[in-house]
């Protein structure tokens, strides 16, 4: 079924973890660092094992923090990078996360949730991190998420997730879950030439001096390898189009309005994706994501045999929120149900978004199993009443 | 930017920068100073060669140097050039930061960059405290000596930086002061023309912080008392070079040996990870 | 009984292929016949010395929700995993065990079919097969599987090298199965289950 | 690039010509390192302070300088160098361009 | 001035930062361990200076995860502690600052917040680490953040932190921030005995094994320290209410709801502190908290000055949020105005609590400086209009 | 809770959690075992013991005990058992966990807390890999040796456990295998009863992976072979105890010695911190 | 504390009574530690597996027993201990409160 | 001029006792006067080699907005600081300088007052002391300050044993500024300033 013996094509049964390594792969990823853990740690294992063949590099370094920085040093050398981990090696990455953020820096982190806080419940599922993806670094920032509900969608939107990565030159976060990660099922690899495989704007080489933080009219700038002669310095700290140093407010002002101006300005168009089930007549809509859209889509083929109008709203990029796809839903809809496993995250933005406009209501559960498809069901019949 | 004039050495340096901001007298810029000098005698390709380093007073480092170079977070330089290094092995990797930087919150990481003889150069600049934080109580403090976090006197015991590195696989350490600057401009040609792990203590005089909270005059006074305490023993086992407010400083090139580096254990030759 | 879902149990130690069991089944519904199969399993520390499980749902149709709520099928390759999941199982369904490894439950309304897998094991090669071997018994005596898709199956699973010995296994399981069926008559003294091939 | 205060002495080899110190005033910390190295008390601190406030060192006995390059190795601030003797004691100092202003 | 030669009272003219250190002494803590970093560094120090003289212990920490976790040691050997940090130190406490909240640990984290992200501003202020504060561990929690706004606030609620920390038995955050850590005003600190301060709730010996998370009808489990034979055994893994760890569902659900709850039961009583300014008739409402708060004063007065019908809410404690009290503003106010320093974080909360009711704006500032009342003032101009 | 007999020993143990989750053959037990057997013949009062673990395998260790324990997070076991023992001197800590979670993540707090010399017993059971999260590399895994991250063989050099703990300060290094009982007992009532920062290594099977992956048959084999590679050289340096896949495995007790702890340096007497 | 299966093995001294060893057969992993352990090959694998699956050990040579507690201390599922001689054969197991049905 | 909010800032380097001068003046005010100040200090690392600077408001209303926005007062103790600054003082206030380490600009339409602070420390003791002089300079010439509250201030701020050399060095500086409001008819040429203590 391997046409290539480096980038797999073709059908497989194979689990979350596992798709997500070769989705990365498939993007063009060729360093991976990483730290064990479960239930991430099989695309560790992956990596390791592949990344020989494909002439990249595997390295396990000795924590979360390490590894964040590894994957940065890496992008920095020209070479798409990731790292994956679960909650304790997220809250772990926080730090530095931001200095991919303020640097520009493009690389991928997956998180495979698990149930939390703390150590928590390490090999069951958890959708906890979700408001941590957004808001776990200090200072501001806008960063993108996608959540996968499928194996399939492991390999797909770590491809994508690469793509605007480079794209817009931040890390972006895979958002995945404990049991996305673990479940097998088939997934199809297209051939090579059929995927869509983005690249980082690049530096031209000139007599100017490289400006590294110069931006373009997309609000990204062009980027520079190290070692290709830019000479360039980069810094976490507040700077310039230079990239120097610079400790004040308007230095400030001009570089975080454009960091998060950058995701901002895309947020209803290229960042805006999502599934829609069956809302055309709906009446109730289900809001979701990930493995839990699994239990909601159970929910609402349940209900529509038994007459109801429910839809569902997929989310498979959370963040940026779409709001403006919420007020639209919330305009029309007679209620909104948000089915998280966690103790009302999404739910919130859900809520602001909707601003009033239909009653909005969280299904939260803490951690360690899925909703139970016929409990989403009695809450939409709830709702009809 | 003011007028500045220009130094034989400022092709090196982002001049537009200059004047830096280290205090007067700090020992610093005469490190950065002997880096230039020896850099600039190893004819290595100025493109080829990148300064890591982390947050503090030294870690400024990075910003004045007409290098490529990244200034990343308080601890974290290592493993980010260890990114760097293994995604563009032909680049030269050079981590230049301070005793705080890389032993306090970073040790983890120099103990395991040392271990896996990471194809990197680790210049510290020791000055005893923490600079940029004003002056507070660094691994690297002698026992006794008042910081802004120990004003009655450090009780920890601090660590012999040379004795840590060659104990945890360095394939080369030296210690040297910056009143040291022929011997200082040697070593860094050396380290910057050996593969492995490669390990420089840079001793550094703090004026405005350690030198005002232990009477030690101004840094000029400081370089010179540390300059008279040092005792060049090349070849020396690094556990004898440990440092309190009045011991010998022992100095000199205490390890020098040829080892399989990772990049050679991985099998990586420079291009292969960067297309 | 054609099912729109199939929920199928696979439970043993750690060590005896639990994991590539569920995997080997899964493998052969989703790529070599057409079907949509889900395969989940259960880590966890708590596993360390005892039970280790794997869920598998095969259907015809998309699986939405993927997880086993009653399944259908156990397959038992030690005391522990059986005694813990047998109450769980189908009153309809069917208990497959290793003989030399599990003492049966007398009282259990479920149908019940064994094999001295561990021991055939041993005879074609060594006794990491004995889950190789059960799935041969397992294909002989139900629809969960073609004996062509899980010999595929089987193929592109195990390690390299170790192809034709599998083989052997899964064969050596597949026609004690068959003969199995041919002399059910002697019955175990259980009920009928609808899984049981015709 | 332009070499102000008299030719920068050769880098790489020792020089033939006779060299003396130079001082970029403006980046001058007055930290005395240079004065303290010379091995031939070539410096010494003038009266006069910079535009910071620091005192800078001058030449007093520039026919004792050897080259040897001690001040500007020791000096922390870029700020010392060795220029061939003929206007050692003037500094003319030459706007660099500033990255800012030659984007 | 100073009474006891350990606890200070009177009225002195100190920093912000040290007038936090005050508060902890006052409050009873005896344990610091910190790392020094920009603009919190003070506070450190001034334990280190000051713990010698009350008898307490201060240690200076390898980083800021070992700071963490040493505060979270001494709690359990039934000392109260404290840590200090800004941003940076701030991200990499977040995952032990969950383990703080598994394991119901009394302890108080400072943030001082500096400009961010990354290393961003580190000597200028900012208010952007506010959704840190309640988002940026992994998993599922509830906390308190009080948020002062003057050296005299740092001791007042430094001390009530302690209390709160004590109460509900959870690590108690003063989000304070760079301008009001280094600014230095006068400090009153009352006599040892008009001091309120709270202990935990002491474990009592007895034949029964003690059982370490059985709470009370108030949720929350009396404490037993390590070493005084109650024989516990304490895990950040999801445990029951002997403490043993428990890998299931219905575990994660007791215990996380309960930690939850034990917050959630309080937010509209003891856990509801803010000022209000000028309330009775206000039209535009300014929603605020920390350091801005003294530029909406003065904005407040201003419009007052010229016949505007302005009013503040000054939040003292941000988490949990008063969404009790915002819907109440809501329903009456023409607008509510949300000044910060940070590019919008709790306006998201007052827009989501107003739910529609009336227009809510943030006023965001990325860092560097604080809003100049007069922009303010322009902005409450605007609204009335 | 299923019926369980009454051993000997349940009085220290968590009856009620038996049988643990550690796999069969697995050593971690056997090295409570004797820590148990040490513990009651020192004849310390139970309430004054307390054991901090991190996260992993032998870290569950602190769930089993029937003392005050505390499984902390991955890593951090030393700096909460610093704080601890910091507010209560008069315990005694003892940080048992595995050779990952002390050396990988948590290698700093090892370095600084050794350093300091602070008053801490710790224990690590190395078994060459992660055993938790499934047959990782560890930086104790040989050069060459199969892990999951490392299925053609590790290219990574190793930490010496003994040479970095006595190196960074420790007063008492010492490591047996499982197969020693009767000398890890001896040694674990020497460290019960020392001062300051005291560490002993422990050898010890993960046959469930380390064993599986680099074909070493069952733990017994395992522990078998371990003991049979063993060579007992009390007071050797333990620079010379590097381990590979086939070496000697040098044991012993490397260093025994007294020096002013951290807790004589803050002269914190027992009771000064806790009210 | 009750003592099944006769009466356990003073810890401290050396004991002058006969010992044996006694398996709390639930707690057995059936890892053989003991039976390789011991000196004197007392133990040997029972061909029946308890409740878990695995196969544990019994004493088959009871009367070679010297109370030396090497099986005690190298057992790493605290299975296996030493009780007077009287009853050695038979494990009596006896329920122990649990903490939760204690509470 | 009595104004409700009064505006001061101190420059120099660091080591110059910057903060200290503006504490000391704080402190007087908030503690002995029944005065609200506030004082915010400029840190940073780009203050290392160079400038540093203190910010004091005083106010007998209390302070809500906490920052300087035009100096009524600066104190400049170096060159550096007096160059930076100058520029943003009202031009009614007041530029006090030591006359040994800044140039003034002739230019300044601000009224300047100088004395040689650091020569008279030097004599008093410590030329670390410069700043104590200095205020002993702006006690004298302005109504910042009461003698008295700033006496009190200054032993309460300074390090233990060394307050008796420190009221020295402010009592040179007072008297000095003293006597120069005496002559002060033989003006510097700048026009007069409201905060001049009459
Ligand atoms: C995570 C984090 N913690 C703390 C700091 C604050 N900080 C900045 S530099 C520094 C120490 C600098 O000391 P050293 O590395 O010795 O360098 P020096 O300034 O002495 O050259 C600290 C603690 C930070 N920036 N980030
Ligand atoms: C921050 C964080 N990263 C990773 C993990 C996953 N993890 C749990 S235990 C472990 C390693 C265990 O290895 P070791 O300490 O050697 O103990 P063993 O299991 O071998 O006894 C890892 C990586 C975690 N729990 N937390
Ligand atoms: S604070 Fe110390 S280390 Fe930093 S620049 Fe000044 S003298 Fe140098
Ligand atoms: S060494 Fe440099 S900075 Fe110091 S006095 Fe000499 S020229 Fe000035
Ligand atoms: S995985 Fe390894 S270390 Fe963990 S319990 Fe099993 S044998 Fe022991
Ligand atoms: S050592 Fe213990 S677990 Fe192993 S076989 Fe013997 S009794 Fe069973």
């Amino acid at each position: 079924m391997t046409e290539h013996s480096d980038v797999l094509t073709g059908a497989h049964f194979m689990n979350g973890d596992e798709a997500c390594a070769e989705g990365a792969l498939a993007a063009g990823c060729r360093f991976f660092a990483g730290y064990p853990i479960t239930p991430a740690t099989e695309i560790a294992e992956t990596m390791a094992d592949r990344m020989g063949e494909v002439g990249g590099v595997f390295i396990q370094m000795e924590d979360e923090l390490a590894s964040m920085n590894a994957i940065i040093g890496a992008s920095w050398g020209g070479v798409k990078s990731m790292t994956a981990t679960s909650g304790p090696g997220f809250s772990l990455m926080m730090e530095n996360l931001g200095l991919a953020l303020m640097t520009e820096t493009p690389c991928v982190v997956v998180n495979v949730q698990r149930g939390g806080p703390s150590t928590g419940l390490p090999t069951l599922v958890g959708q906890q991190d979700m408001m941590q993806a957004r808001w776990g670094s200090h200072g501001d920032y806008e960063i993108i998420a996608l959540t996968p509900n499928s194996p399939q969608e492991m390999f797909d939107l770590t491809l994508e997730a690469f793509n605007l990565s480079e794209r817009f030159r931040l890390p972006v976060l895979v958002m995945a879950d404990e049991v996305v990660g673990h479940m097998t099922e088939k997934v199809v690899i297209p051939a090579r030439e059929e995927l869509k495989i983005v690249n980082r704007k690049k530096w031209q080489k000139s007599d100017d001096k490289h400006l590294p933080y110069r931006a373009d009219e997309d609000l990204v700038p062009p980027m520079a390898a190290m070692g290709e002669g830019s000479f360039q310095h980069i810094t976490g700290l507040t700077h310039d189009e230079r990239g120097y140093p610079g400790a004040n407010a308007a230095v400030q002002d001009a570089l975080v309005r454009r960091l998060i101006d950058k995701v901002r300005k895309y947020a209803k168009t290229e960042l805006t994706r999502y599934e829609a089930v069956e809302m055309d007549d709906a009446e109730v809509v289900i809001v979701c994501y990930g493995i839990t859209s699994r239990s909601c889509l159970r929910a609402v083929r349940v209900a529509r045999e038994r007459g109801i109008k429910a839809g569902m709203i997929r989310l498979q990029i959370v963040w940026p929120f779409p709001d403006h796809l919420i007020e639209e839903i919330a305009a029309k809809a007679r209620a909104i149900i948000v089915p998280e496993i966690n103790m009302g995250q999404i739910v919130r933005e859900v809520q602001r978004a909707a601003g009033g406009k239909c009653p909005v209501h969280g299904m939260p559960i803490p951690g360690g199993a899925m909703h139970k498809p016929e409990q989403i069901v009695e809450m939409i019949t709830r709702e009809m009443q | 930017m003011s007028a500045v004039a220009q130094h034989t050495f400022d092709q090196f340096l982002r001049a537009d920068r200059m004047p830096h901001i280290w205090c007067p007298g700090c020992g610093i810029g005469t490190a950065v100073n002997c880096f230039v000098h020896a850099l600039q005698k190893t004819n290595l390709p100025l493109e080829q060669v990148a300064v890591v380093s982390g947050i503090g007073c030294t870690a400024r480092v990075a910003g004045y140097m007409y290098l490529d170079s990244f200034h990343s977070t308080h601890g974290r330089a290592l493993p980010l050039a260890t990114g760097l290094k293994l995604a563009r092995p032909e680049l030269k990797v050079v981590v230049i930061s301070g005793d705080g930087d890389l032993f306090a919150i970073g040790g983890n990481h120099f103990i395991h960059a040392a271990r896996r003889n990471m194809d990197l150069t680790v210049i510290c600049v020791n000055n005893f405290n923490y600079g940029m934080t004003g002056g507070q109580l660094a691994p690297t403090t002698p026992q006794g000596a008042r910081t802004t976090t120990t004003r009655q006197g450090n009780p920890d015991t601090p660590f012999n930086l040379p004795a840590l590195a060659a104990a945890c696989g360095a394939v080369y350490v030296a210690r040297w002061t910056v009143g040291h600057v022929v011997q200082l401009q040697r070593a860094m040609g050396e380290v910057l023309s050996k593969k492995g792990f490669t390990f420089l203590e840079v001793i550094s005089p703090c004026p405005t912080l350690f030198g005002r909270l232990n009477k030690l005059g101004a840094g000029v006074d400081m370089v010179q008392a540390a300059k008279e305490r040092a005792v060049i023993r090349n070849g020396a086992d690094p556990k004898e070079a440990d440092i309190t407010m009045d011991s010998p400083i022992v100095c000199g090139k205490f390890l020098d040996i040829e080892k399989p580096t990772y990049l050679d254990r991985i099998g990586l030759t420079p291009t292969a990870a960067s297309e | 009984m054609a099912t729109d879902r199939l929920e199928i149990r696979v439970t043993g130690f750690g060590g005896q292929g639990v994991i590539l069991t569920g995997y080997i089944l899964g493998k052969a519904a989703a790529l070599f016949r057409d079907q949509n199969a889900v395969l989940a399993q259960t880590y966890g520390p708590e596993a360390r010395g005892s039970a280790c499980r794997a869920d598998l749902i095969v259907s015809p149709k998309p699986i939405d929700y993927p997880q086993v709520a009653r399944p259908n099928i156990l397959i038992a390759l030690s005391q522990d995993g059986y005694t813990t999941h047998k109450k769980f199982i189908d009153p309809e369904g069917i208990i497959f065990y290793d003989e030399e490894l599990v003492h049966p439950d007398a009282e259990s309304p479920v149908f019940h079919a064994s094999i001295p897998a561990t021991r055939f094991a041993k005879e074609v090669g060594h006794k990491i097969m004995a889950n190789i071997v059960m799935l041969g018994f397992c294909t002989a005596l139900t629809d969960l599987a073609t004996a062509e898709s899980m010999e595929k199956a089987v193929s592109g699973s195990v390690p390299k090298g170790t192809e034709p010995k599998n083989l052997n296994a899964f064969r050596k399981g597949y026609e004690y199965g068959t003969q199995w069926l041919g002399s059910r008559s002697t019955g175990n003294g259980h009920k009928d289950s609808p899984y049981l091939r015709k | 690039m332009t070499s102000p205060g008299g030719k920068p002495a050769p880098t790489n080899t020792r020089s033939k010509v006779k060299m003396v110190p130079n001082v970029i005033e403006a980046r001058c910390k007055g930290c005395g390192y240079c004065i303290e190295f010379c091995p031939k008390d070539v410096l010494a601190f003038s009266d006069k302070f910079n535009a910071k406030g620091y005192y800078v060192p001058v030449n007093v006995k520039p026919e004792a300088c050897t080259g040897c390059k001690m001040c500007e190795m020791v000096c922390p601030d870029f700020a010392i160098y060795l220029v061939e003797d003929e206007k050692a004691a003037a500094e003319v100092p030459v706007k660099v361009k500033a990255a800012e202003e030659s984007k």
